[in-house]
Order: C-alpha cells, then structure tokens, then sequence
C-alpha cells in the first residue's frame, strides 16, 4: 500500500527537525533518504515509522489515515544503526519474535525463522545470544527480524554505518539483493552517496529539516536540482567555484577559461557558481576540449581503488578524482584538466541552471522551497 | 627516533597460552593466539599503516610496540637495543588513542607540556617547543583554554601534540584516530599528519579497519589478518599485487575477483559449466603455476577488466547479471559459470547487453596457489 | 536521550505517588497541623499562630543543638571523604579479591544502626571494651560516658567507621568508569601515581564525590539511633544532636506543637539541601553523559 | 612496590574495620561473669549458650522473624511500585516529571524522627500499628524513592531503541516489560533489592514505634532485654551478632550484581 505524508512536520521544543513535507512512496519502492548527519534523516523515519507522531500533517497508509495510530498496530520494520536486538534472546528468538506476536503457527515460524537466517547466512549461529556475535552478525540478525516479517513499510536507518569498511561493502551488496523481490516499500536513510547509488530506486535528498529534491536516484545524482544537493550528493566533495559568464567565455574563479559552448551555451551573461566532480577532472589530458588548470597538492587520498587529489590553486581547494592508486608529493605542483562539457552552473540563489547533457532526461522535482 | 624490529613476537591473552603456535595451514581454527610470529622491522622514519579486519590482532600488536602489553614469546628491539621487558615511558613512545585523551582540568598548553614537564624539562624550552606544536596543529589560538570545552577534533589534536612535543619520541601509535571525527573533518585531520610526518620525519604507526585511511596515510601499509601479517607494501603494490588472496580481497572497492581455475597449456581453464574457459597467461606465470600443488585461483581487479560486444582473441564468454550505475563508474557482475565477477566500467560506457565476453589482460591477470601470489618473471612490486 | 512525550506515563507512576504520599503527605499535614495548634487533650485544641515557632527559634538548647550538628555533619565528612577515597584506590580492579573487599566493606553498611551503637559500647567501655580498656591501660583516662570530649571522639569514630565503606565504594565505582586509555596515555606520557590521582582520577571522580559527598551530609544529619544507644545524647548534652532533642521533646515531653514547629523547620532545612543535591545531581548528569 | 604498599594498607583498615565486630563475636561466645571477670582478647572458654538462649526463647527468636518479615515484605512492595515508575521517568517525558522525581528525592531525605509521631497516630488511625505490613509501608517512605532513583540509572543504560523494536514486533507493555525488558536490568533489579533490604533492615526507630508485640523487630526486643535484665553483655552480643547474619548473607548473593551495579555508578 501506499505511504504518504501530506504537509508533515516535526517541531521538538521549539526547535525544527523537519520542515512541512510532502513524500509519497509507492508500494514495492526503494527510497533512499540522503542527508548530512541532522539533516532530519532519523525524525523522518520515525514519523513513517509512527514512533513519534507529526507536529502537523497527516500520515496515510493507503486510503487510511494513521496519524495518531501506535506502532503496534502498523506493519513496519524497522533497523538501526545500532545493533538493536534482544540481549537475552538467542537468535533464533529474535528472528521469531515478530512472528511470535502475530500468533502465527510454530510450524510456519520455523520455516520464515530459518529461511531468513539461511538468507542472511546465520544458520549456523541460531542458538547463540546476540553478544556472542560480531557486529556484522548482529546487524544481520537485526535486519532478519525485520524482514520476516514481511511488513509493509521496512525503515533501515543508516544500518551500515558502524560496521568496519569491509563488511560494509559486502552487506550493502546483499541488501539490494534482498529488497529487489519484495513487495515491501524500503526506506534506506544514509550520508554517503555511494550508498545512494548502489541501493537505487528514488532518492528523497534532505538538508537541515528540508527536503530538497526528489526522483530516481541516477537522475538526482545528475542533476542535482540546487547547490547544496549537489555538494550532499558527492563524494568526495564537488568542486564549487565562482565564476562569471561573459559574451564568449565564462571565467571561472578569476583564472581559468571556459568556452561558453554546449550546455554552457543557454547561460545569460552574469555572475554563477560552477560545479564540478572531482572524478570529471583528471591529471591526463581525456579530450582536446578540456581546460588544463594548475595547483599546489596539498593531499592525496587513496581509498582502495581511487585517489583523490586535494589541489591548493589560490583560496580555492579543488579535488580531483583518479582511478587507480597513484602517490603525489605534498606541495607538489599539478596540472590537472577540466572537461567544460561536465560543469554544472548554479544561480547566484544556488539554482541549477545548466547541467551536463545526458541528464536531460532526470525531473528536478523541488519541494518545499529549493535553498 | 628509532629503527624498530619485531624478532618472532607472538602474543596470547590467555593465561596458559597454547604451547606451539599452530601452522599457519590450521590458525583458521584456532583463536588463542592473537598475534603469531611476526618478523617486521618498521624503519626509522617511515610512515606505516596496519589495516585489517576486526579482531585480526592489529591493536595488539600497537600495544606490544607501547609496551602497554608484554609479549607472550619474541623480542621487540629498538634500533638494537631489547626493550621487551621496558615501560611504555622508558621506550619513549606516544600514542593516540580512539578516543581523545585529554587532561581535564588542565589548559590546551598545560595538556602539550605535560609530557616535557614529567620529564624535568626547563621552562624556556617547554615553552618554545608547545609553541612550535601548536603552531603545526593550529592550536595556538587556544593554548590559554581549557581542554575540556573543546571540539572532539580538536581534543584529538592535542593528543597528538603530546606526542610531539617530544623531540626524543621513538615512535608515534595511532589507535584508529579518526574514529569520533566528523566525516567532513576526516581529511582535514588526514592531510595534517601527512603534513607532520613531512615535517618531523617521526616512525608513525596507524592501526585502521578502513583502508582509505591506511592507503592515504601511510607509505607502506601492513595487512593484517589472524595474527598474521601477510603483507607490507606501498598502497599501489597492496592494489597492483596482492602477494595474498586476503590483501587482493580486502584491498579495493570491490576487491579482486578470485576464481578457482586450473594450469593446462598456458593458460588458466575456470568452470564455466560448458567445457571451461581458457584464460591465457603470462608463459613464466604459468609454469610456475602448473609446479604449484596447492589449490589454484586466478586474481583480476575489477578495474583491469574489459567488455567487449563480439568474440574475440582470448575473450570469455560470460552472462551479465546486473549494472549497477553509481555515478562516477557502472559495477557489472558478470556470470562465469558458477563464479561472479565484478567489472568497473566507465560512467560513459554503453551498458553490457545480456550476455558479453570478457577480456583478462594477460599483464593485470595475476595466480595465487594456497592463497599465495604465484610470482611472475618481470613483477616485482615497488 | 530524547524521550517519548505522553503523559500516559502518569499511570506507571501512580503506585508510587500513591504509596509515598500516603508515608509522607499525610503525616506531615499532621505536623504542620499540630505546629500550629495547642493541644490538651482529644477534642481540646486551641490555634495558636506562630507561636511555637517563635518558641523554637527562641530555644537555645535547639540552636546548641544544630551547631553540634553541623559541627559533627563537617567531621563526618572530613574523614569520610579522603579515607574513602583511598580505600577505593587501594581496591584491587579484579580477581577473586574483589568481591571479598566489597562483601567485607559492605558488612558494617547491614548492621541495624542500634546494634552500630552496641557495637561501639561493647568495644569502647573502659571496663570489658578491646579500645576503652587498651587506651585506658596505655595510661590515657578514656571514657565517653562522662567526658565530653570522649563522648565526641567516640561518636565520631563510630560514623566513620560505620559510613567510610559507602563512600569507598562509590568512589570505586567510579574509578572503574575511567577508561582504560587514559592509563595507559598517563604511563606514555611518563605521569607519575600521584599526577594520575591529580589530572585523571580526581577530576573524572567529581561527579561520584559529589553524590557521596551530599549523601552523606545529609544521612549524619539525620542520625538518631547510634549515638543515642551509645551516649543517649549526654554526657549533658554533649552529643544531643537535632533528631536526638526532637525524640526528647516530642516522646519524651510530649511537648506536641514545639516538636512539630521544629519538624517544620528541620525538613525545612532538609529540603533546602535535597535542592541542593538535586542541583548538583543535574549538572553531574549533563556533564557526564557525553 | 606500590601495588604492595597499597594492599597492605587495604588489609589493614579491612582488619580495622572488622575489629569492633571481632570484639563483638568475642563477647558473644563468653558468659556475662566471664565478661565482667577477666580481660581477653579471645574465648578462653568459648560456648554458644547465648545462641541457644536466644534460639530457644520464643520473645527473642520471633523478632528475627518480624524483622525478616517485614524487610522482605518492604522489598517486594518497593520493587513493584518502583519498576514501572522507574521505567516513566526512563522513558518519558511527561507533565510534572521532574518536579515529581525531586519530590521523591525529598522524601529519601526525610528525617525519619520528623514522622514519628504523626505515623503513629495514621497507623493507629487506620488499625495498622503492630502490623508487619505497616512497617513495611512506613519504610517505603525512603526506600521506594531509593528504588526508583537506582532503577532509573539502570534502566537509562538500555538503549531505547530496544523498546522501539519490540513495540513495532507487537509487544504490549507488560509483556515487554517482563520478557525482555526485566532480563535486560536484572543486575540493577539485584543491586536495588540489596539497598531496600538494608535500609529497612537496619532502621529501627520507626519500626520500633509502630510496633508493640506482634511484629517487633528484633533489634528493639534487644534494647528492651538489655534494661530489663541489667545487661547482660554476652546475651546482647550475640543478638548483635545475629543481627549481621541476614545481611551478611544476603550481599554474598548479591556481590556480582553488586560490582556490576557499582562500576554503573549509580548507588
């Protein structure tokens, strides 16, 4: 069934922590709600969830409103980034849980009990306490109950984030697996945009209590509708600088100069600020349009397979993306090239203006006032 | 400053640790050790990182260079001299712990000359070697506060600085620093270590579970898994060439495809449920694997392999079953068979149709029998 | 940290409002009643205003009675405070000799507070007591029952030796909630035991010493039954501290309207300092939870 | 060398601390004429015939009894009435939570010879006095405060997230409460059963006031005996003696919640 939230908003003590919104979620969707710690992430999913009850709106479930009914009588599920699971249950007692509740059969319990477990690969740890596991085990059992039960709204919030690097990747991988074939409406709240993009389905982007773009997760990553979306939805952090367009070029930041062409090509004369992704400039000349830049390294991180390369060029700081695992010397002096036709150009109010072409095809759809 | 050599250090927390270090073809089974023979030497000045899982014994380790835990067996020398038996102050170490350390009641300043003042250092000095630390750490607007009211990140700076106030310090341990730091603050912290270690040219030890923070940190990173180091390389050989399964596993994002195949006629043959596919290898690599009698599988990263749309010299035929677009690349997992593999293509490039073929580059295909890398002729890594 | 707002809750603390102010609220509209009326017998009783509490404000032996009270609160705690807290650093931090020091430190903290006061007759009479007959036999005349001086020191090292273990082990308790890495930062940066005591036991220690330091101000106010087994509040009046004299006047002279004036001003007091440990209490919470 | 000196100094006030008791003990094992006539450090001719008095005179050994009686029926009452207010102050934020929690507080600090007489005369009123039960009400006075402030630390310690999980697995509260959430506190459920036993254990004026004959304790049977009988030193140190018997045993139970209790930090 449908979920939908009509002008929500949560005030607690005087202070916002969600701003009016409206969301509809389609039965069988994959959300993902991607914001900056406080942006609003948790009190979101706990007025869906109806732990904690809206300062205004109307929660609808269906045709149903259920504003004010207890979570008891909802068929949610929901996982923290806490490893929440009952101390003095074994594992098997967790998963059924649920189940148990709902007074269902033994014998059904069994069977939805082990199948989840053999899903989640803790068929051989049943009969242990939760505090005989590792964190990634126990996370696994959490995500268990909450699955078996076949509720119609699963929460996950931010459930990876205490996990060590490694399994984070590994469980991440396994979770889109588990929510393709579900009738459930999945709600995955995070920070990182990788994340975003791996789990897929429609990305809800919030910021301080707002939301601020909505849409499948590949369009809103392409097309960022404002400022801010853009720098929440990067990772590492987009390059933002200012720049103003002229009758035949645009200069960015005072030094460099793009040729007011392809995309670029709509913007009237006046002062923006440009935006471009650290993996969109790159130390190798890829294209005979792009603009060579030079700077001063001032760090160079590698993440396994990538290295980002922090690039001092006056007061601005620049990051560029490379494949590969690649050392620079700090202080070292770097040219590295921009490709024009991969900027993004925000109004001087943060406003996309111009995106790359290729993601025409995405809705910007603002909600709530753009910042 | 100090050259720092591990000699057979094994350690176990149990009380009566088990008589013999158990063969590494059975330490799966075995828990009680937490480190296992290790033979490492970190050179005076380097920067290195220990990256591994949880529970792979990578604190312990830091904990046995402090001295704050004392080695079952082994010794722990310090440019030649033995300090196994010596106090973590007589071995002149600092370390930075999880969670900032700091001193309460005291100033940002008292907090730096703790360390110089216990060790009876004259006033002057004390003084103009905070300053010169609070200067690095850009602290010095705050030397007069107290330590309590500051930012986490802040409080973890100054645990830093009590290291290195220190100009007779050996070493300096980090104890997976950046743990309680914002997520936006991370690289700021990232590049002032990098910027120290220019500077100072201290032997630096991180311990970290993510391996951004050990390639970015270190110059020679060491895995750890099991109470065992499997490898110390710089952070490209650690990607290039994997000298273990776990490092090529553990080591990239994905990490490296590993397929169980056998050696026949130069080539490495993987079960494809037909009649097998010949991947064919480096000749000299392929000898020598053909001498191994140890389980064989093949390593490729995922960023080495290609697509292509027909048939061709050397292509596999494979079943792709799924693309996932994350933006700055698309992640294709690839049927071989029984086997999956992960494939890094290009945000830019066409999406694979239902079935495609696969293209190993013979330089990037690498062997490993019993775990271990097969060694080519030409590669040895930097 | 954030709470569930709903005021349903109410119904899982009405049992115990109910209990309570049944012990406690009813009563004490009783002494606030009886301090403002006189009474001579069932049914006869005359409104009296402020006059009894006039009368005990007025009262010396009350006022003598409160300075003694502060007086032993402040000894109480000048050596409770530091002796407990050493006994806490000297406590083993595990093994088998944990549980044994905190069964044996635990043991006077069981003891009926009457049996306290025959504990310390029978050990300090100068005739069959093992302290009364050793100091006595050393050649120093020992005895509280007819020096005041005596009377005090012995009073005094019966609360000591009785409340010193509750301090110890809440400032054990305490020292145990350090972490661990601020040791072994203190051993790096080559602090000696008494800079550990001073920069990290001490200052992580305020918010127990605190709640210790409240608590036991507040219970050696309200002493009554171990001095009085031991001293019945003499010799004289020596030791006669605010509950001692307010049992005298109210069972022993049945003087009802001064006893419940005084009760006023006495919970008055208490309450008073409840606020302050309440206070103290808050800040110690925010300060500590991260 | 510290760690040693350190020891010795713990054993040494634990010696300290143990001495008035030892003396006690010594006395008990003695005869009154014994006691009185020579000087020892210890029984020369230790007998129990003051334990066997006690044990047999039906007006000594009832007090323990009364005194069992209404501690237990104190500790029960106090735990049932502190756990679910325990759990609102945890939990909830509600109108007048704090002030009430203060209120609590307050009466923890009551002075116990302030309720005196007016406790007499409500008990009298409602017909209670010699009651076991109204001992054991009059004591809830400090101890349910006591309780419910301990509880709440412990209960604060539980993530509330744990609560959340099961009331969307479709718990109610009660069997929440008793399935998974009292495993959860059951040290803390330890350490304050300890407390409430201890405190009514070892008041005595009020529970001497309210009582006559029935349900007198047996701490004020003794100090009754000791007038009487023109102190008999022996007899009265071995009622003191038992007196320590029921506490004793009853921290040996609970040592291990008791460490655990403390390095919480809430006492």
């Amino acid at each position: 069934m449908t979920l939908r939230l009509e002008a929500v908003s949560k005030t607690v003590g005087g202070e916002v922590h969600l701003h009016p919104l409206d969301i509809t979620l389609a039965p069988g969707s994959m959300n993902v709600v991607l914001g900056p710690t406080l942006a609003g992430k948790t009190s979101l999913m706990r007025l869906m969830a109806g732990l904690d009850r809206p300062s205004s709106g109307r929660v609808l479930v269906g045709d149903h409103d259920v504003t004010g009914l207890s979570v008891r009588r909802r068929k949610v599920a929901m996982v923290y980034q806490q490893f929440i699971n009952y101390p003095s249950f074994t594992v098997y007692d967790n998963i059924a849980s649920p189940l148990r509740r709902a007074k269902i059969g033994r014998a059904e319990i069994d069977r939805r009990v082990r199948e989840a477990a053999a899903m989640l690969r803790l068929d051989g740890l049943l009969d242990r306490l939760p505090d005989a596991l590792s964190g990634g085990q126990q996370q696994r059992t959490a995500l268990a109950r909450a699955l078996v039960k076949e509720a119609d709204l699963l929460l996950l919030d931010e459930p990876l984030v205490n996990l060590d690097f490694k399994l984070r990747e590994e469980l991440r991988e396994e979770l889109r697996a588990l929510f393709e074939t579900r009738r459930t409406i999945v709600v995955y709240a995070t920070t990182e945009p990788l994340e975003a993009l791996m789990i897929g389905g429609d990305t809800l982007v919030l910021d301080q209590g707002r939301l601020l773009q909505a849409g499948p997760t590949v369009s809103v990553y392409r097309t960022p509708a404002c400022v801010r979306v853009g720098e929440v939805f990067s990772d590492p952090p987009i390059n933002l600088i200012a720049g103003d367009v002229g009758a035949d070029d645009i200069r960015l930041g005072g030094a460099i100069l793009l040729p007011r062409r392809g995309h670029l090509r709509v913007l009237a004369p006046g002062a923006y600020r440009f935006g471009v992704r650290a993996h969109h400039l790159s130390v190798d000349r890829r294209h005979g349009d792009e603009v060579a830049v030079e700077g001063t390294v001032v760090l160079d991180e590698i993440n396994g397979s990538e290295t980002f390369i922090h690039v001092e060029l006056g007061d601005a700081l620049w990051v560029v993306q490379e494949e590969g695992v690649h050392g620079f010397g700090l202080g070292e002096r770097i040219r590295f090239f921009l490709d024009p036709r991969h900027v993004f150009a925000f109004a001087p109010d943060g406003a996309l203006v111009a995106a790359p072409v290729g993601g025409d095809d995405a809705m910007a759809v603002g909600s709530g006032g753009a910042a | 400053m100090a050259r720092i050599v591990f000699d057979a250090i094994a350690h176990s927390y149990l009380k009566t640790p088990p008589s013999e270090v158990s063969a590494p073809e059975v330490s799966a089974a075995d828990g009680d050790w937490a480190l296992r023979d290790i033979d490492q030497t970190w050179e005076d000045g380097g920067a290195y990182a220990l990256l591994g899982p949880s529970g792979c014994g990578k604190t312990t380790l830091l904990n046995v260079i402090s001295g704050l835990i004392a080695p079952t067996r082994g010794r722990i020398l310090f440019d030649d001299r033995d300090v196994t038996g010596l106090t973590p102050r007589a071995r002149n170490i600092a370390q930075v712990f999880q969670f900032p350390v700091i001193y309460d009641t005291m100033t940002v300043e008292e907090n730096l000359a703790f360390p110089l003042r216990n060790r009876g250092l004259g006033r002057a000095e004390t003084r103009t070697r905070v300053a010169e630390v609070a200067e690095t750490l850009d602290l010095t607007v705050d030397l007069k506060r107290r330590a309590r009211g500051l930012s986490v990140d802040a409080k973890q700076k100054i645990s830093l600085g009590r290291g290195l106030v220190r100009d007779d310090v050996a070493a300096i341990l980090f104890d997976e620093p950046l743990t309680v730091i914002d997520p936006h603050l991370k690289w700021l912290l990232r590049r002032k270590l990098k910027e120290i270690h220019e500077r100072f040219h201290l032997t630096l030890i991180y311990v970290t579970h993510d391996q951004n923070e050990a390639l970015t940190f270190a110059d020679r990173v060491a895995v750890m898994n099991e109470g065992r180091i499997l490898q110390v390389g710089s952070p490209r050989a650690l990607f290039e060439a994997p000298r273990h399964t776990f490092v090529g596993y553990f080591i990239g994002s994905p990490g490296m495809n590993l397929i169980p195949c056998r050696i026949a006629d130069g080539a490495a043959v993987v079960d494809d449920g037909i009649d097998g596919a010949r991947i064919a290898l480096d000749p000299a690599l392929a000898a020598r694997a053909a001498a191994a009698t140890a389980p064989i599988e093949l390593g490729i990263r995922p960023e080495f392999l290609r697509l292509a749309d027909a048939p061709g010299e050397g292509a596999v035929a494979v079943a792709i079953a799924g693309v996932e677009d994350l933006g700055t690349y698309k992640l294709v997992t690839a049927r071989l068979g029984p086997h999956r593999l992960k494939i890094k293509l290009g945000e830019d490039a066409p999406t694979p149709a239902e079935r495609a073929h696969l293209i190993f580059p013979r330089e990037r295909t690498i062997v490993y029998a019993g775990g271990r890398l097969v060694e080519g002729e030409a590669r040895e890594g930097s | 940290m954030n709470k569930w707002d709903d005021n349903r809750a109410w119904l899982l603390v009405l049992p115990v409002f109910v209990i309570v102010a049944f012990s406690a609220i009813i009563p004490l509209m009783t002494v606030v009643n009886y301090s403002v009326q006189d009474i001579f017998g069932p049914g006869q009783r005359v409104f009296v205003g402020t006059e009894w509490y006039q009368e005990v404000l007025f009262d010396r032996r009350l006022r003598e009675a409160l300075w003694r009270q502060f007086l032993f609160s402040g000894l109480a705690l000048l050596f409770e405070m530091p002796l407990g807290v050493l006994i806490a650093l000297a406590m083993p931090k595990r093994g088998p000799g944990v549980s044994v020091t905190l069964v044996l430190l635990a043991l006077p903290l069981l003891i009926p507070w009457n049996v306290i006061g025959t504990i310390w007759i029978i050990f300090t009479r100068p005739d069959i007591g093992l302290l009364g007959a050793t100091v006595n036999g050393l050649g120093i005349l020992f005895d509280h029952t007819s020096s005041p001086l005596d009377a005090w020191i012995t009073v005094v090292a019966m609360e000591v030796w009785h409340w010193t273990p509750l301090v110890a082990l809440l400032a054990y308790a305490g020292l145990r909630a350090i972490p661990e890495a601020y040791f072994q930062a203190a051993r790096i940066d080559g602090a000696s035991a008494w800079d550990v005591f001073r920069f990290i036991q001490l200052p992580k220690l305020r918010g127990v010493l605190t709640i210790s330091l409240l608590l036991r101000f507040m219970d050696s106010f309200l002493i009554y039954a171990e001095p009085f087994v031991l001293t019945g509040g003499g010799p004289g009046n020596a030791t006669t501290f605010l509950s001692i004299y307010l049992v005298k006047l109210a069972v022993g002279q049945f003087d009802l309207g001064p006893a419940a004036a005084f009760s006023i001003i006495y919970f008055l007091i208490i309450l008073l300092f409840s606020w302050l440990f309440y206070q103290a209490l808050q800040n110690v919470g925010t300060g500590d939870k991260r | 060398m510290i760690i040693r000196k350190r020891t010795v100094g713990l054993i040494l006030y634990l010696a300290i601390l143990l001495l008035p008791i030892y003396w006690m003990l010594n006395m008990s094992l003695r005869s009154n004429a014994d006691i009185m006539g020579v000087f020892s450090l210890y029984p020369t001719d230790p007998n129990f015939d003051n334990y066997i008095k006690i044990f047999t005179d039906a007006s000594w050994y009832s007090g323990y009894i009364n005194s069992i009686i209404y501690v237990s029926l104190n500790t029960v009452i106090s735990l049932s009435v502190a756990l679910p207010a325990a759990y609102a102050f945890s939990r909830y934020r509600f109108l007048g939570d704090k002030h009430m929690f203060f209120w609590l507080l307050t009466n923890r600090m009551a002075p116990p010879a302030v309720f005196l007489l007016p406790f007499f005369q409500l008990y009298s009123t409602i017909g209670l006095i010699d009651t076991y039960l109204a001992v054991a009400l009059a004591h809830t006075l400090f101890n349910v405060p006591l309780a419910v402030w301990i509880l709440e630390g412990f209960m604060s310690g539980v993530p509330r997230e744990i609560d959340e999980t099961a009331y969307i697995d479709g718990y109610g509260f009660p069997r929440f409460f008793v399935t998974v959430f009292l495993p959860l506190i059951r040290s803390g459920v330890g350490v304050t059963a300890f407390f409430c036993f201890m405190f009514s254990w070892v008041e005595l004026l009020l529970a001497r006031t309210l009582t006559t004959t029935d349900a007198k304790p047996i701490a004020a049977i003794m100090t009754r005996t000791v007038s009487a009988t023109g102190l008999d030193w022996g007899l009265l140190a071995a009622a003191g003696m038992l007196t320590i018997v029921p506490g004793a045993l009853v921290i040996y139970f609970v040592r291990n919640y008791m460490a655990k209790g403390f390095a919480m930090g809430r006492v």
